[in-house]
Order: structure tokens, then sequence, then C-alpha cells
């Protein structure tokens, strides 16, 4: 019986790539071998290189919750309760509305897509408090670089970038005057 | 003539090789026969067949690859 | 430039108007004119590569064409006395030396250009050699447009050179050599022209002709169509279905090989057919790339149908003088004593096979998918060889005969044996190809297909209609041309049909801001 | 092949190229009508005294109708939806070439934009300017990545996808549009009092970009050689915030030039401006009775300083804008009562009487 199937199993092997080939000739040219080569396109396989890069970008702690940039402000309001209150601000024609949401000391900047809103930035507002990494509003504007490593200074504003959000310190007279955190991805998002 | 004609009739015993015209034209040539027709050629009469002269007046009859074993001895 | 921009239309209204208007002893000159431009558009330094190029292979062939006219001065005057042979040879090896200089510098740019990087990651994978991976980027050259078309049409050219017989045969006028290198319309993806085929369409005056015009005005609009609002249209569904994860495994494998043998033959066919049409606006014949390539019956007959002069330049300069070749004949002899007398006589045949799909493998691109898909065809076209005559007695014995339906089975079997292969340039790698390969027949999952309807396909059911009908358009428009030929003669009519299929481009047509890859999917190279 | 057969196809794609192009550009007739402003400027009767430039800040916050009625000054609005400083000034350029206004007013908030900002309000501002060098200029100077300036001079180019999106408007206005400016005022009559008004963010530089103190430059010598009076203003909107130092920096600018610059943030009071009620969007722009509250005052301010004669005694203009007043009284108590009943106003268009 063994024999038997695996003579069939050739055949129907065969018969897949048993392309029979009467070798008719093209005409006018020599019996064409079975060179001939086909230019299937390279183009899908490259993989799109824009993915965001793994690392993990800035976030700033309130009460124990992490507010991650760019993600839905709504699972950042569920952990940490309700804004004290709402603005919103309608784009100068378009239905799509940003929102400043306000909590004790800072406030959250949002932006919609399809209707659901995401986190754009967070400004601190007030001297208590303090970024995960030590840094608050008053603060000597020279500490910074040894707290967040070296930047390159313009005019009165340090930024660091990582992950694709950056953190911005304005200083005033050597003070820190301003805190916030922007989510960089977005700025194609709303476009 | 008659060695070629050897050679050529233990690749396809029927085909009639002393008069078709349309070897490769007609299709009774492949690849594989215009290569050992090739080897063939180079073992009896020593002669190599460069490539570029693979083309349909060479190969389409018996008495065209002749002449051109021929025209390639003097060279 | 690229065929899909306003640059190009410009460009080709301008030329043709020009062409027609100025006196003809400049026509060859301003398709010159043309070529400098579309290239130059694509970056100023591409044109140093391509400059090389039509310097080295002007310098090497004239001066083989003069080593030509001293032989033949030589003989008649009878120099060499008797050792004539021994002279001969000497020619012929400077001549030789020659070729070989020319095809290295041509060849080794391709290779630099366009492989260096292929190669180091694969040294690094071995050997580590690359500190970090990005070091990588050093190795990436910028190609040029269309680099692997004229390289290969210019190493045609220097071969052919070689092998003339009598002095004559190479183009001495710079310019006129120039513009074979580099004639525009088949810069971006051929069909790779052979000196002795081209020359005198090229050259010589043209007339204006109103039917050639228009016939090659209606394939330019025909081929915008076929790009522009078919494929673009269907590029989508092929990213959606092979995006990484693999719930689009089993039927989906299938759908993604159907969509994209449509997809690619559109977006190839269209490409020729705006290459082919805008060289005959120019009264300038270019030999035809596709001849009909899903009627095949055999995967080989499939080769001889689809890109056409890529095969017939393998055929010609790597697998004839490579089984041709001495050695390759000395290995007979010692072949049919091992492996007897039916492999060893094939014994050449198989390994210049496998070389020649191998390179066309790798010269589609520096990424291991390709070369599995090169070998992958190689073997499968050895394989049917073989099995022609069991096959034969396979189909005597169930008297299937060659009846219609028979045809129809092979038509049937080898669209889809080159479906399947040809869908290792959609998966991002080989394994992954495999695997989905593996799901075909471990979770097909039909039911998902229909279930799951034409949301998995990102495209809009107005899209997918019209995409059916445009098919069908193109396909019953193919029909029509071939049973009754004089239907699209009438120069009014092909006007008529001119202004139809800008309109149609214009609304239907994938372009613009809001859709980006108008890139043909072929001119990576 | 007759050259006569040859133009007639010509002339047959002639007319399907623009007929589609007509039906599949956007007509903004309903949902988005700020793009529908800028086309209607160019049916109306080329006498205004007054024309404003500048983005939602004039469209909204100004009512020519109120100039009018009750000060006998012609004025519109060519406004529109975040219009780039240098979008205002092409727009004024645009405008020469029909009428020389006795005075320009330019909303000086767009001066904190620097470079494009999207494509979609590129298109708000642009695609509603008949072809002119000054379009061309324009469309140039507002390309964002991606765009094409070809794809404003034959808008199908953009707008080819929407065959998949056409809806009822596309056909109804495809021959004719209703209006939906009163002389470029875009009505709005809701009413959403202002809650909050959020303190602006610190900014790392507060200095205008180059290209924006470029145009400004221009627009004031394009004004003073055909003798018009160039005035800057600020809308009174408490959001997006009017920093300080940009404050600073108009002033001086209009000082140095000898420029009248109002700030209306600095004449709520005077104007009788009430956020509680004279704002549809808590306090990003005023609605119809704010506007109205805005322009009487603003015009006092015109005609004290430029002597604007009172257009209503000419017979003319005053049989022209009669009915203009109409459709805009008309209007503005269908909205009121539209947003009293089920609290959203609907009719935003008209058909001119």
């Amino acid at each position: 019986m063994k024999k038997h199937t695996i003579i069939t199993i050739a055949i129907l092997a065969a018969a897949v790539f048993g392309a029979c080939d009467g070798e008719p000739a093209a005409p006018g040219v020599l019996a064409p071998g079975n060179t001939a080569s086909e230019a299937s396109a390279p183009a899908m396989s490259v993989d799109e290189a824009s993915a965001v890069p793994g690392e993990a970008g800035f976030e700033f702690i309130y009460k124990g919750n992490a507010i991650v940039l760019g993600s839905k402000a709504d699972d950042f309001i569920a952990k940490a309760g309700a804004p004290k209150d709402v603005f919103e601000a309608p784009s100068c024609a378009f239905e799509g509305i940003d929102k400043i949401l306000y909590y004790p000391g800072f406030i959250i900047n949002t932006y919609p897509i399809d209707g659901t809103d995401y986190i754009l930035s967070v400004v601190l507002g007030d001297d208590s408090l303090t970024t995960p990494e030590g840094v608050y509003l008053g603060m000597g504007a020279d500490e910074i670089p040894d707290v967040y490593g070296p930047v390159s200074e313009k005019e009165n504003a340090l930024i660091y970038k990582k992950g694709g959000t950056t953190l911005t310190f304005i200083t005033e007279n050597g003070a820190v005057a301003d805190i916030t955190y922007y989510y960089e991805a977005a700025i194609s998002v709303q476009e | 003539m008659d060695k070629l004609l050897v050679i050529l009739r233990n690749l396809d015993a029927e085909a009639d090789f002393e008069n078709c015209v349309t070897l490769i034209d007609g299709g009774i040539l492949d690849s594989f026969d215009i290569i050992s027709i090739i080897a063939a050629i180079d073992e009896e009469f020593g002669i190599t067949v460069p490539a570029e002269e693979i083309i349909p007046e060479n190969f389409n009859s018996a008495k065209a690859l002749y002449e051109m074993i021929q025209r390639l001895d003097e060279e | 430039m690229v065929f899909t921009t306003y640059e190009f239309l410009i460009l080709l209204v301008v030329a043709a108007v020009l062409y027609y208007t100025l006196p003809r002893s400049f026509q060859w000159k301003l398709l010159l004119a043309a070529s400098a431009v579309f290239y130059a558009y694509s970056g100023l330094d591409n044109l140093i590569y391509l400059a090389v190029t039509i310097i080295s292979v002007y310098l090497a062939t004239r001066r083989m064409d003069d080593l030509l006219a001293e032989q033949a001065r030589g003989l008649a005057a009878d120099i060499p006395g008797e050792n004539a042979k021994a002279y001969r040879a000497a020619i012929k090896r400077r001549r030789r030396r020659l070729m070989v200089l020319c095809l290295v510098l041509n060849l080794g740019i391709l290779v630099v250009i366009k492989y260096t990087a292929f190669a180091v990651q694969g040294a690094d994978a071995v050997f580590h050699v690359l500190a970090k991976p990005e070091d990588l980027g050093f190795f990436r050259f910028a190609l040029p447009l269309g680099l692997s078309f004229y390289t290969f049409q210019s190493v045609s050219y220097v071969i052919d050179s070689y092998r003339a017989k009598k002095a004559g045969y190479v183009e001495r006028n710079p310019f006129k050599l120039a513009l074979f290198i580099s004639f525009f319309p088949q810069m971006v993806q051929g069909p790779i022209s052979r000196f002795g085929d081209l020359k005198q369409t090229l050259f010589e005056r043209h007339a204006a002709d109103a039917d050639a015009i228009s016939a090659g005005a209606l394939r330019v609009f025909f081929g915008f169509f076929k790009k522009l609002v078919i494929a673009d249209r269907l590029m989508p569904v092929i990213r959606a279905l092979t995006a990484p994860g693999d719930e689009f495994a089993g039927a989906y494998v299938l759908l993604t090989a159907l969509v994209y043998a449509v997809t690619l033959y559109c977006d190839f066919t269209g490409g020729i057919d705006v290459t082919i049409g805008t060289a005959r606006i120019f009264g300038v014949k270019l030999a035809e790339n596709f001849d009909r390539p899903f009627y095949s019956k055999s995967v080989a007959e499939y080769w001889r149908r689809w890109h056409i002069t890529m095969g017939t330049w393998f055929r010609d300069y790597i697998f004839y003088p490579l089984s041709a070749s001495k050695p390759m004949i000395r290995l007979i002899k010692p072949a049919r004593r091992l492996l007897g007398d039916h492999i060893g006589k094939r014994l050449p045949v198989y390994i210049a096979t496998m070389v020649t799909w191998f390179a066309t493998g790798l010269w589609h691109g520096a990424a291991w998918n390709f070369i599995v898909w090169g070998v992958l065809n190689g073997a499968v076209i050895l394989i049917s060889q073989e099995l022609t005559p069991l096959y034969g007695k396979f189909r005597s014995k169930l008297r299937l005969g060659d009846g219609k339906v028979y045809g129809a089975f092979e038509i049937f079997r080898t669209f889809w044996l080159m479906s399947l292969i040809r869908v290792f340039d959609v998966y991002a790698d080989v394994p992954r190809t495999l695997r989905m390969f593996g799901t075909i027949f471990t979770d097909f999952g039909a039911g998902k297909l229909i279930a799951n309807g034409i949301a998995p396909l990102g495209l809009s059911l107005a899209d997918i209609v019209l995409a059916a009908v445009s098919l069908a358009a193109m396909i019953i428009a193919g029909a029509v041309s071939r049973s009754k030929p004089g239907s699209f003669n009438s120069v009014t009519f092909r006007v008529s049909l001119c202004a139809v299929l800008a309109l149609a481009v214009i609304v239907f047509g994938k372009y613009g801001l809001g859709y980006d890859a108008r890139q043909f999917i072929y001119n990576q190279f | 092949m007759k050259i006569y057969r040859f133009a007639l196809i010509l002339a047959g794609f002639a007319a399907l190229f623009f007929g589609l192009q007509r039906l599949l550009t956007p007509k903004y007739m309903s949902g988005v009508y700020d793009g529908a402003l800028i086309a209607e400027y160019y049916s109306e009767t080329k006498n205004h005294e007054v024309i404003f430039i500048g983005d939602c800040e004039v469209y909204e916050n100004f009512s020519p109708m109120t100039l009018f009625g009750e000060y006998g000054i012609t004025s519109y609005i060519r406004g529109g939806a975040q219009q780039l400083i240098w979008q205002s000034y092409y727009l004024l350029e645009d405008t020469l070439r029909y009428e020389t206004p006795e005075v320009v007013v330019f909303n000086v908030l767009a001066m904190q934009y620097g470079e494009p900002q999207s494509e979609a309000y590129n298109r708000l501002n642009l695609d509603g300017m008949t072809l002119s060098a000054s379009k061309l200029n324009a469309v140039n100077a507002s390309l964002t990545k991606g765009e094409d300036a070809l794809s404003y001079i034959f808008p199908i180019l953009r707008y080819h996808e929407r065959w998949q999106e056409l809806t009822p408007d596309d056909l109804r206005y495809f021959v004719s549009r209703k209006s939906a400016g009163h002389n470029g005022y875009l009505m709005r009559n809701e009413v959403k009092p202002v809650t909050i008004i959020p303190d602006g963010a610190k900014l790392a530089n507060y200095d205008f970009a180059e290209v924006c103190r470029v145009y400004l430059d221009k627009m004031r010598v394009l004004c003073e050689e055909n003798g018009i009076d160039f005035v800057l203003v600020k809308a009174p909107t408490i959001y997006p915030h009017w920093y300080d130092e940009w404050e600073a920096q108009i002033e001086s600018y209009a000082e140095t030039h000898g420029l009248l610059y109002v700030n209306f943030l600095e004449h709520i009071d005077d104007a009788g401006i009430d956020f509680a009620a004279d704002t549809y969007d808590a306090g990003l722009h005023l609605n119809c009775s704010g506007a109205e509250k805005l322009s009487r005052y603003f015009g006092a301010i015109l005609t004290e300083k430029f002597g604007l004669s009172d257009k209503r005694s000419e017979p003319a203009a005053a049989a022209e804008y009669a009915a203009k007043l109409r459709d805009y009284e008309a209007m503005k108590t269908a909205q009121r009562s539209e947003f009293e009943t089920n609290g959203k106003a609907v009719t935003f268009t008209y058909s001119k009487s």
C-alpha cells in the first residue's frame, strides 16, 4: 500500500510542477531555453522605517499616576479623577475641539482625533510640583544640566528630547519659569 | 557530414535531419539538444562553438550546422 | 523624474512639439536633450554615473572597432603572411581585454552601488564586521535612476560590438551612443533594447504622422489608466494583507497572491505602455515587453511572455555563453560516466539555468527573498523540463489529450504557480513567506475570509467596484484589439479615447496629496 | 484627421474637465461655511470705503451691516479661517485690482504664525480667489509639505478623490451657490458664556517671525502707495492668549509708522461687550450681538479719525444695502429662534434678495 501512495503523490506533484513544455519556438528566435526573468517588484518588502522609537518618553507623575503623552485623556482621568475645570477651544473652522484640563497646580492640553481626546502637553503651574527627576519652578537653571544631562541652550529655554516627547524648561533671569512636557509626534497628527 | 548526422540521430531518432530546415523554428531542437550538439561537436571535431554562433541560421538544418563547423574550423 | 508627475507630461508635450517643428536633422539631438533633462531631474549627481558609463562604453567600443579595421587592413595587405590565424587571435585577445575592462567597470558600478550594503550585512551577520547596526547606512548608496537598465543595455552593446565580425557595427558618434543608452522613456523600467534593433528607428528622421502620434498617445494614456486607476488603487490591499501579524492566514495568502498578480501586471505593463507609447509619439519603435503572460501554459512559456527583453538579455549574455563555454562542455564526459548519460548530457544546462536564475533574483534586489525567488523559478523550470516525458505518459494514459479543457487547466496552474512564487516579494522576509505558505494548508479559514468581507482589505466598496470595472474594461479592450485589430485604427477614435482615459485618470486616479505612492512599483532600480 | 474634429474633441474634454471640477470641488454650503467667504466678494459692487483682512477674528467679530446701518460706512471683510499674514497681503493686492478703499483694517493675531500651518486652512483661504498673480504668489508662500501649486490652479487635481463622497449639496450648488457671509461677516447667534480665561503658557521666544514683519511692512507700503489709511486692530477674544510682549511690538510698530492701532481687549467695557451674552463659544469669537456692539464702537472711531462719508444718503448705496439689511435681519431672527427652540442655529446660508 505504501509504495502505491508514494507513486500517486509523485504523479500529483508532477501534475503541479509538470508544466509540460512543448517548447513552442518563439518566432525567429533560437528555441528559447528556460532563461528569462521576471521583474517582480521589491516594493512591498521594505519595512516601514518610521516605527515609533522604542524608547519611552518623558512622563509627569501626579499622585502616583503617570501622565503618558499621546495617550487617551480619558485613561488618565479615570485614574486621577476629573479635572477641576475644562476649557474648550474649537479650532477656527473645523469641528475638532482642543481642550485644556485644569488640575491642581498644572494643566493638560488635549487634541482630538475622530472624537477621542489625546494628551498633547502638560504645563506645570506652581512650585509645589516637581518633575519625577526633581526639578521644580524657581529652581536654579544651572542645576538642570546635572539632572537631565547636557543640552544646547537656545536663548532662554532648555529642551530635552526623548522617545517622541520633549521636556522644555523656560528660564527667566537664571530661574526655571515654566516646565512643559510636549508630545512631539502629535504635530504630524494634528496637521 | 555523416559524422554530424550520427550525432543528431542519437539525440532524436525519428526527426528527419537530412532535409528538415526548421529544426529550431519547428521546435524540434530545444536548448538541451543545442548544448548537447555543441558538446558533441567539441568532442568529435575539436571545435568550440562560441555563444554568438547559437543563432537560428546556424542550427535550423544539418547542412547549416555543417557549414558553421567548417567556417569555425578555418578561423 | 517619475512617469506619473506633471513634469513628465510637460517634458513630453514640449519635446513632441519641438520634435515635429524643428528641422528633422535636430530630432535625435532633441531626444538626447530631453533625456538629459529627464535624467537631471532625478538628481544631478546621478548624471555622473551615467556619464561614466557612456564615456567608457564609447571609448572601448570605438577602440574595438578600430582594431577590427586594422585587422581587415592587415589581412588584405597580407602582412601576417602564413600565421594569419595567430595574427587574428592576437587582435581578438586585445579586443577581448578591452571588452572585459569595460564590463568590469560598468558592472562594477552596478554591484558596488546596489549590493555593498547587502554584502556587508551578510558579512556582519557572519563576522560581526559592523561596530553598530546603523553603520550599515554608510554602505547604502542612493540608487541612480534606471542604473540596472542602462547598465544592462550598455553591456549588451559592448558584447555585441565584440562579437561583431566586421568593422562598422559600432556607433562612432558619441552623442548618438549617449542617446541610445539614455533614451528617456526606457530609463525607468526598460525595455532593454539591443543596439542593432534600436539604431535605425532611433536615429532616423520621422515625419509627423498622425497615426503614430495618436497610437502612441493612446498607449500612454492607457498606461496611466492601468497604473493610476487600477494598480495604485489595489496597492493598499497588499500592504494591508501583508502587514505584520498573522491574522491574514490561509485563504488570505491566496488572495494576496491574486491581488498582487493583478496589481503588478497593471503597474508594470502600465509603465511599459507609457514607455512604448512615448517612444511611438516620436516615431521610435521599442521592443514589446509583454505578450499576455497570464495565458501561458507553462512556467517556461510564462518567462517568454513577461518582461521579454529582460529574458532574452539573460539568455543571450549569461545562459548561452555559460552553457556553451569550454569548461562547461568539458564537464559532460565525466558527468556522463558518474551520473549516467541522461543527466550527464544535461548538466551544463542545469548549472547554467540555476546560475542565470540566481543572477536574475539578485538583480531584482539585494535581499534574500529575491534570491530565493530567482532560484525557485529556476528549479521549477528544470523540474518541469524533466517531467515533460513522464507528464506526456500521464496525459496519454488518462486520455486527456490536448483539448481546450486541458489547456485551461495548464493556464490556471501556471498562473497560480507564478503568483505564489511572486509572493516572495511582498512578505517581509523568506521565513515569513514560507510560514504564510504553510497556513494555506494548516489554517485555510475560507469562512473567515467571507465573514470578514472587505473590511480587512483597506479599500472602500466604491474603490473595489471601480477597480473591478476598470479591470474588466482593460481586459475587454485587450480582447477587442486582438480579435478585431482594425477597431482602434481610426485616429479620431483614438483621440477621443485619449480624452476619455485622461478624464478617467484625473478623476479616478490615485495621485496627489491624498495618495503619495505614485512611484511605479518598479523603479527602485 | 481634420483639425476641426480634433478641436471638437478638445472642446468636449475641456467642458467635461471643468464640469467635473465644479462638481468635485467642495461647496462649503453646509458644515464648514468659512470656505465660501472669499469667493463671494467678486460678485459684489466694488465701492467699499473700508476693507477688513485677517482671520476669523475679523470675519466673526465685525459686522459691515451695522457699520452701514449706523454710520453709512460701506465695508467688506476678506477674511479666511486662520488666514496667514502673507495671505492677507495678497488678498489686499487682489482687492486693489477692483477698488481702492479709504481704510484697510488688519487683525494682528496672525503675526504669531511664521510658517504655513495646514493644507486645510490654505484651501479655505486660497481656493476662493480667482486666478491671478496675487493668488499664485499667495499659494507659493503657503504650500505645506506635499502640496503642489498646480492643484490650486486646477482644484480637481486635489479634490478628485471626492467622487466617492459626493453629497446632494454638490449637485444642488453645482450651478450657483447661496451666500454665507454678509459682506464677509459670518453670522453666529448662539450664546455660550465665558467661564474660564486661560492664561498664556510661557514662550521661549516672543519675537514675531521675520517673514511676518516683512509682510506687515509690505501691507503698510501698499496702502501708502494707494493713499489708503492702514489700521491695525486686535479683536477682543480671550483665547488664544495675546501676550503683552506681542502687544508691545505692535504698539511700537504702529507708533514708528504713525498708524492707528486699536486693541479692543482694552476697550471691552467701552464697547459694552458682555462675555456672558456676546460670545457663541465661551470667548473665542463674538456672536452677532457682540459683533454689532464692537462695530458700533469701531464705526465711531473710523468716522471721527478718517472722516468717512455717510453713504446712507446716496440713493444707490441706500437701495443696495436696504436689500442686504433685509437678508441680514431675516437670518438673525431665524438663527435666534432656532437657537431658542432647539439650542442650535441651523440657517447659515441665504439667497440674496
